[in-house]
């Protein structure tokens, strides 16, 4: 067994930089937080490495299948009998994966951001808030209680919202980390409805558990859960599906993906970190972590994956072609990359040959880390140098940013999937597994493979060639060691993560998948993205008016696309019109007038009667003994006839 | 001779005392401070002389009754007057017929001490009488002010009204049961519809004293036109008396036709708590705000009186205890004031805090203690009434004493606020109460807290019974 | 001749009564309304008497009940005639309808 | 352990700051009174443990009774259980940091201390009553000091406010009354002991009359819709320290009551009325957020957050489930802290900025970065974050309300968990803008906390994180507490 200490330090480290940072930071560590914070997470890199090689070499394979091993957990607050939100760690390959990603992806942010943010007067607070996000997506990764994992869920979301908010006196900045937060706690009310119905049928929060009563058809649990419906539909898959819009929102899938392009207001480190590499495929994660469940119990809940990653795929594609801010072409590019994994997953089967797609998922998530968060950190670098984020300020600069450059051209080959880069081997999976389930999303990922390529290479163009650069300023050069350090590490992770043997290491039910190599098949995407490479070329090497023309010659697609098809609009309107207007100005009126009103009424209504009534008092001693006898004959008569 | 002597015990000191005064008068010899320590001194005397040598028993063939019940009910009124006569020293050293007044507020008090002790109607229309004419001749003490005449001539007259539908009444009773005695009259009542107009007739003369709804009328006017001394009299003393005796006839004499009354004190009750309270929320004078307070308040004494036991009889006068500190120091208060700055307005009071502490706190208190906030006395006062009243299980009426609990609390608060919150350039300049005055307003003020919280009081109250 | 019986005498006591609330309630005349409560307090007197005569004759209650009415009734008229004399002072009137400052 | 302490103290220190002299000493003897009582309330929480440790399985620990008003069958008969230590421990945090806050408080100091005081008095009292009639005492005792603090040292419409605060929880303690009064006399012993009245079987009728009466008239100190209308001038008028008190002691003082006397002593009521109970609460979680998103007042944001975070405390209690009512002691206990800290923050900007507008704010972070985190935390409390407070309690009611497998109470948590989003628009609308943009012209010369204030924080923080990070002492605390309530009413 593991070494329990050793897996739990992996987050408790860079908790422990948080706190200190956090509280002492800005009078004690003023300049030092920065070794101080990549010093603990190199460590926990260290210990992250270890666990993984210790899983995957020593202990973790019992007779050829991986174990999901639980070498921690404590009660944290016991519900009822036996539901309970416990502490732990589970140790299976995806975790045990991701812990890798994860730490070295933040390891190498650290560094970089040693250089990029270089004299903030706030560095202390932004090593705590990375602090505080390593920890929480650390924490999230080896949860082993569904509930566990909503809560680091939530806490990624807030370190996210900090940091995006990073440059808290930017208005724009305000308003993205805002939106973020919002967006994704909308989505996380479903996952956390959807923890409810999934946890009231299993009886239990623990994910071992859970997943062993769920996907047994004899057990009452998925009985009950099975047999129950609301229109329809079993109450499993009700409960799969608002799981997947958690993760849908977290990972911005269509139609929760308006917050990522906005995010990108944070510090570019911090978009590579969080909303490239790591936090945003929590919800993939999160859907290969119930991945049993979704495939063995509710194929249907499976295919809403699927066709959500699609869909998000595509359209994320379409509209990173049209836009003019590199992170947030970036940012478009990501939500289709995750598209690719949220669909591989819905295409997949649970167990052997059919569970193709999950390990092409995974293994599409750990390319994916490798050379986006080296595109942001590129991208970081050009902005370091220009100070500017639009595309229409670059050109040219190659000869200013040659590391920068090199490794850019080599992420960008490998997200366009060509050989022999890592993204080429892990979408060639993907493309495999759709195709043997499902053609319609096969076709969809053929194309946006092909959108991939003129996009990134159009980025690419854009900022390395085209037009010649007008470098205003003072040279900064490319940032120093700290900064290149990683880019160089990065590329070459993208240059050879392709040749891991993933289905080894990673697969739907632990055993070892062998992934065939398939030339023929592989021929069609590559061509497509060579072709997307070549047009991006043609277009936009050299300064011309080409895309201008080709623009208006599909002025209402490059309109909508450009407009990111209206959605952000959409949402807009449903917000401030509907339910500010519709739902928060009545509740507020209601409650000042009515309800309000009622009370203030109450009191009002006495004083009148009391001036009404006034009048019986009228001074006249004679009315008084009118009223006297009055009363006494009318009392005489009220009981004598009618009250005996 | 022996049994007279203790038996009447109170009747005779007081007697004694009114005799002292007058021959103190007639020797013109002492000042008025003086004169007012000697009958402070006398009053002292009288209240603690109450609490010894007493005995229970008849006299006069059972026109004069004694319990320890109404020994103490005696002295709860004594208590009274001798804080009256502490509260209003001002008032008294500044009169020019101040033992006239002590005379005059004896004689009521001796009057209402044989109201309480009768056992016959002869006895207790006499008593009556003499607990209110000398009243209306107190009312006008102010002999120079239009409102002091009016308050009297109001007084006098209603009363005379009123008595005379008393004895309407009485005559009827007699015509229907041949007797007046107290002890003979429950073997002959049956609830007969004259009867029943008996006891009606005969109600309405409690309910004028008492200020029922709606013979009430009479009572603000006067309130507001007497003297100060004469209202807080008025309205605790006399009050008090008259719901003893109220409360005793209709357990003892009229508890044949119990059903009738129950119902007749019900929704009179209800009545006099709306009523009192609607009108008491727009008043701008003290007095006459205090006045349909008092009102409100009988609302709350009826709906005890109308449980018809034990427990009722209890906190009946337990409350009245209370009530006689709590009123006492709002209109000791409101004294204090008028008679140093002549103000009697609520909207005077404003920003009174800044200057006055001590005055504020304990009009505070006195105005929590009536409007039944703890821990004052007079949450635990009125608590009982509505338990003993809740006794008989309907709910509607309980709950509109409660909701009436709040329009007061709005009142009462109304007061607190002007001399707590509202700002005022110019409050009223630092008043030098007179000693006996602020001895008199401690001892109302350590009754408010003390009498609720020991809770032995009411257990010795409950012994006697 | 008929004997006058009880109910001719309640009768008499009973319109003699309302006559006395009516002046009460009709008169502006304070010393008037004073006379109006004496008859109504006379209409008791006469009860008394009645009742006592006709029904309750062994016992001498209504009787000495009557007595302490008229001797009352001279108490209360001499307080009543004082206040009216110093109302009269203060609102040069006796009539009622002049002192109703007090109200509300 | 003996409770009357609970009363002394306070009582003591009532009259200590009556009898110094100057405004120094007043808040030197208020500060040594809530330190002792903080002190005490830590040794009651040791004790409770070391009794329980040592097999005492009373329901009540450390019972006391003296006879009161033995005619009426009432005795002073003081106890507590785990739930009466959770608000105990919570009223403890809230009176030292209200304390603390109110350092600068130069009008009338004595008056104010002294009110707050008698205010901790009447909270204490009513936690560990075991007698109604002395439950009802105390909550009273607790009005009128609101009314006064309101009144005096508040601003806006303090007195409308006042006003109306005073005279509606005076309403409700009217209800209270009736409904108590109908309880005593419907049982045979003519008790006010709520141990024997959970003993006896309250006869059917009574409960269907008395248990509304005593629910509604606990709500309305609770804010129950449409009763609430008190929360929102009320909490905004109120001086910090009494809006502290307001929201984090004395509407805690209705939800134990709804809990502690309407539901464990008619069981029967509980069940027949749940339903609109859960309706009631879930219009207040609603509603009261979307009243929330329309505000503009920092202190009406919290004064309607209040109302729908109340909610929650009678969604828990009113969904019947052990784990929901548990859920429901400890939003009282985390709600309590927490607005409690959200209304000193206020305060404090106030004090600084003098205003309340968050349209006339921003970027306060630059100046005020103590604060301003401060405001970050309570905000994320308010909204549910895990680690801070608010989260274990608001999860707790969800998995408490899940329990029922039918559709209504099922449709009613999910519009519950829908507030939360709510919840987070309008936290987050508020505390950006204020903290976050640019810094507003006029407030470059803003001093950061001081230290009173950053010890009142920093208690009240600590109290949030240890639920936050640590939910299950509180939880062992507690559902002990709601289990027995629970076996009466599955009896």
């Amino acid at each position: 067994m593991p070494n329990a200490t050793y897996i739990a330090l992996i987050p408790l480290l860079p908790l422990a930089g948080f706190l200190m940072l956090g509280i002492f930071g800005r009078k004690y560590f003023k300049n030092t937080s920065g070794i101080i914070g990549t010093t603990l997470l190199l460590v926990s890199t260290v210990l992250a490495l270890y666990t993984a090689y210790g899983y995957f070499f020593e202990y973790g394979k019992v007779d050829g299948i991986y174990q999901k091993l639980v070498p921690l957990k404590y009660t944290w607050l016991q519900f009822s009998e036996g539901v309970s939100i416990d502490m732990g760690i589970i140790l299976d390959p995806i975790s045990a994966m991701m812990l890798v990603v994860v730490t070295f992806i933040s390891l190498m942010v650290h560094i970089y951001s040693l250089g990029y943010m270089k004299g903030d007067e706030r560095f202390p607070v932004y090593y705590a808030f990375l602090g505080l996000f390593t920890f929480s997506m650390l924490g999230l990764v080896v949860s082993s209680n569904i509930f566990q994992i909503y809560i680091f869920w939530e806490l990624v979301g807030v370190s996210s919202f900090l940091l995006i908010g990073y440059y808290y006196d930017k208005p724009s900045a305000v308003a993205a980390c805002k939106k973020a937060f919002i967006v994704t706690r909308f989505a996380d009310v479903g996952f956390l409805i959807g923890i409810l119905i999934l946890s009231f049928h299993s009886g239990t929060l623990d994910f071992n558990t859970l997943i062993a009563t769920l996907t047994s058809p004899e057990t009452a649990g998925y009985k009950s859960a099975a047999a129950a419906s609301f229109i329809g539909v079993s109450a499993l898959t009700w409960g799969l599906a608002l799981v997947f819009i958690g993760g849908a929102g977290k990972s911005a899938m269509f139609p929760l993906h308006i917050w990522l392009p906005d995010a990108m207001e944070g510090p570019t480190p911090v978009s590579a970190l969080i909303h490239a590499a790591t936090m945003v495929v929590a919800g993939v994660f999160l859907v290969a972590r119930l991945f049993p469940v979704f495939a063995i119990s509710s194929p249907n809940a499976l295919s809403l994956v699927g066709y959500v990653g699609a869909i998000s795929a595509l359209i994320a594609a379409l509209i990173a072609c049209t836009q003019t801010d590199i992170k947030r072409v970036l940012a478009y590019s990501t939500m289709s990359q995750i598209g690719y994994m949220m669909f591989a997953l819905g295409v997949s089967k649970y167990g052997g040959e059919d569970g193709l797609g999950f390990t092409a998922s995974m293994f599409h998530l750990f390319t994916h880390a490798m050379f986006k968060a080296l595109l942001f950190l590129g991208a970081g670098a050009v902005i370091h140098y220009i100070h500017s984020n639009e595309m229409k300020d670059m050109g040219g600069l190659r000869k200013y940013l040659p590391i920068t450059h090199i490794t850019f051209l080599i992420a960008c080959l490998a997200i366009a999937g060509v050989p022999p880069f890592a993204g080429f081997f892990s979408k060639e999976e993907i493309l495999l597994a759709a195709y043997e389930h499902n053609p319609t999303i096969y076709w969809i990922a053929l194309i946006t493979s092909g959108l991939t390529a003129f996009y990134m290479f159009r980025l690419y163009f854009n900022i390395f060639w085209n037009k010649e650069a007008h470098v205003h300023g003072e040279h900064k050069g490319e940032g120093g060691f700290a900064m290149m350090m990683p880019l160089v590490l990065l590329a070459v992770g993208a240059a050879v993560a392709g040749f891991i043997p993933f289905g080894h290491f990673v697969s739907s039910d632990g055993k070892r998948l062998e992934t065939a190599f398939h030339l023929q098949f592989s021929i069609a995407p590559v061509a497509l993205g060579l072709a997307g490479i070549f047009i991006a070329m043609w277009m936009y090497k050299t300064e011309n008016n080409k895309p201008d023309k080709f623009a208006a010659s599909l002025s209402g697609l490059y309109k909508a696309t450009y407009h990111k098809f209206y959605i952000d609009e959409i949402y807009t309107f449903i917000t401030k019109k509907i339910i500010f207007n519709l739902i928060g100005r009545p509740a507020a009126w209601i409650d000042k007038n009515i309800v309000d009103g009622l009370v203030n009424a109450t009191g009002n209504g006495t004083k009148d009667i009391s001036e009404i009534i006034k009048g019986f008092q009228s001074g006249k001693v004679q009315q008084y003994a009118i009223y006297f006898l009055v009363s006494v004959i009318g009392l005489a008569l009220l009981f004598i006839y009618w009250w005996k | 001779m022996n049994d007279f002597l203790t038996l009447m015990k109170p009747e005779l000191v007081i007697t004694g005392i009114i005799f002292l005064l007058l021959f103190i008068k007639l020797g013109k010899g002492l000042k008025n401070e003086t004169m007012l320590l000697v009958i402070q001194v006398l009053l002292l005397l009288n209240f603690l002389a109450g609490f010894f040598f007493n005995a229970e028993g008849t006299l006069f063939d059972g026109m004069y009754l004694t319990t320890n019940m109404i020994v103490l009910q005696k002295n709860i009124l004594s208590l009274g007057v001798y804080l009256i006569s502490l509260l209003f020293a001002d008032w008294f050293k500044k009169s020019e017929h101040m033992p006239e007044f002590f005379m005059l507020m004896l004689s009521a008090l001796l009057g209402m001490f044989f109201l309480i002790s009768s056992g016959n109607l002869l006895m207790f229309f006499l008593a009556l009488e003499l607990s209110t004419i000398p009243v209306a001749a107190m009312a006008n003490f102010d002999l120079d002010k239009k409102r002091s005449s009016e308050a009297a001539m109001k007084m006098i007259l209603s009363s005379a009204f009123s008595s005379g539908i008393l004895l309407f009444g009485i005559s009827l009773i007699y015509g229907a049961t041949g007797t007046i005695s107290f002890a003979e009259l429950p073997q002959q009542l049956n609830g007969s519809p004259l009867q029943i107009l008996a006891l009606i007739f005969l109600f309405s003369a409690f309910a004028f004293k008492l200020s029922i709804v709606p013979f009430h009328l009479w009572t603000a006017d006067v309130y507001e036109g007497s003297p100060m001394a004469v209202t807080s009299f008025l309205s605790v003393i006399s009050k008090g008396a008259v719901a003893f005796i109220f409360m005793a006839t209709l357990y003892k004499v009229f508890q044949p036709m119990h059903a009738i009354w129950y119902n007749l004190v019900m929704i009179l009750s209800i009545a006099t708590m709306i009523i009192g309270n609607l009108f008491a929320l727009r008043q701008q004078n003290i007095k006459r705000f205090l006045a349909f307070s008092s009102i409100a308040q009988v609302g709350f004494i009826l709906l005890g009186i109308s449980s018809n036991s034990i427990q009722g009889t209890t906190s009946v006068v337990y409350f009245i205890l209370i009530y006689v500190f709590s009123n006492l120091a709002a209109f000791g208060v409101a004294a204090a004031i008028a008679a140093k700055a002549g103000r009697e307005n609520i909207d005077d009071y404003k920003g009174l805090y800044q200057t006055n502490p001590f005055l504020s706190w304990v009009l505070a208190l006195a105005l929590f203690s009536l409007a039944g906030i703890p821990p004052t006395a007079g949450f635990f006062g009125k608590l009982f009434l509505l338990t003993a009243g809740a006794s008989k299980g309907s709910y509607l009426f309980i709950i509109i004493a409660a909701l009436n609990m709040i329009i007061s609390l709005y009142y009462y608060l109304r007061v607190i606020r002007s001399v707590f919150m509202d700002k005022n350039d110019e409050p009223l300049d630092k008043i030098k109460i007179e000693p006996s005055a602020k001895l008199g307003l401690m001892i109302c003020a350590a009754g408010i807290v003390l009498v609720g919280l020991l809770s032995w009081i009411y257990d010795y109250i409950q012994n006697l019974v | 001749m008929i004997e006058p019986g009880l109910y001719h005498m309640l009768f008499i006591s009973t319109t003699l009564f309302f006559i006395g609330v009516y002046g009460f309630f009709t008169r502006r005349n304070l010393v008037t309304m004073l006379m109006s409560v004496e008859l109504i307090l006379n209409s008791v007197n006469l009860n008394f008497i009645a009742f006592n005569k006709y029904l309750w004759y062994d016992k001498m209650d209504g009787l000495f009940f009557t007595i302490f009415i008229i001797a009352i009734a001279a108490a209360e008229a001499a307080v009543a005639i004082a206040i009216i004399i110093n109302l009269y002072r203060s609102h040069k009137s006796i009539d009622v309808e002049n002192a109703e400052d007090l109200k509300y | 352990m003996n409770l009357s302490l609970l009363i002394l103290l306070p009582l003591l220190t009532a009259v200590a700051v009556l009898l110094v002299r100057n405004a120094k000493q007043v808040k030197v003897a208020a500060l040594a009174g809530a330190t002792a009582q903080f002190v005490l309330a830590f040794v009651l929480l040791f004790a409770y443990y070391k009794e329980r440790a040592t097999g005492n399985a009373a329901q009540m620990l450390f019972e006391q009774r003296y006879n009161w008003f033995p005619s009426w069958h009432i005795s002073f008969h003081l106890g507590v259980d785990g739930i009466s230590v959770a608000m105990i421990l919570l009223t403890a945090f809230v009176v030292i940091a209200g304390v603390l806050v109110s350092w600068n408080v130069t009008k009338m100091t004595k008056e104010f201390y002294f009110l707050l005081i008698l205010l901790s008095l009447g909270a204490y009292g009513f936690f560990i009553s075991l007698d109604l009639f002395i439950l009802f005492f105390f909550l009273e005792i607790a009005v009128i000091p609101k009314y006064l603090l309101i009144g005096i040292w508040g601003s806006g419409k303090k007195e409308y406010a006042a006003n109306k605060l005073a005279l509606m929880l005076m309403g409700g303690s009217a209800l209270v009354l009736v409904g108590l009064l109908g309880v005593y006399f419907s049982n045979s012993a003519q008790s006010f002991d709520l141990l024997q009245l959970s003993q006896l079987n309250i006869p059917i009728q009574t409960q269907m009359i008395c248990f509304p009466l005593l629910f509604v008239g606990f709500g309305v100190f609770t804010a129950l819709f449409p009763l609430h209308t008190w929360v929102p001038d009320g909490h905004s008028s109120a001086p910090t320290a009494g809006s502290m008190f307001l929201a984090g002691i004395s509407m805690k003082l209705g939800g134990y009551g709804c809990l502690r006397v309407a539901t464990y002593i008619m069981p029967e009521g509980a069940k027949e009325y749940a339903t609109i109970i859960i309706v009631l609460s879930v219009i207040a979680i609603l509603y009261g957020a979307f009243a929330t998103m329309m505000q503009k007042d920092l202190k009406y944001i919290n004064a309607y957050s209040s109302v729908s975070h109340c909610g929650f405390v009678l969604l828990g209690i009113g969904m019947l489930t052990k784990t929901s009512m548990t859920g429901a002691v400890m939003q009282m206990v985390s709600h309590g802290l927490m607005t409690a800290l959200f209304f000193a923050v206020i305060g404090m900007i106030y004090e600084r900025t003098h205003t309340r507008q968050v349209s006339e704010m921003s970027g306060l972070l630059k100046r005020m970065p103590f604060i301003i985190t401060v405001l970050f935390i309570v905000g994320l409390c308010s909204l549910g974050l895990p680690g801070l407070s608010g989260f274990v309690a608001e999860m707790t009611v969800f998995m408490g309300s899940w329990q029922h497998p039918d559709a209504f109470r099922r449709v009613a948590t999910i519009l519950a968990c829908l507030s939360i989003v709510v919840t987070a628009v309008y936290i987050l609308r508020a505390v950006t803008k204020t903290a976050m943009g640019p810094l507003t012209a006029g407030f470059e010369e803003l001093k950061d906390a001081t230290w009173n204030e950053k010890l009142a924080a920093l208690i009240l923080i600590a109290g949030i994180i240890a639920i936050g990070v640590a939910p299950f002492w509180l939880n062992d605390l507690v559902s002990p507490g709601a289990e027995v309530i629970m076996q009466k009413l599955s009896r």
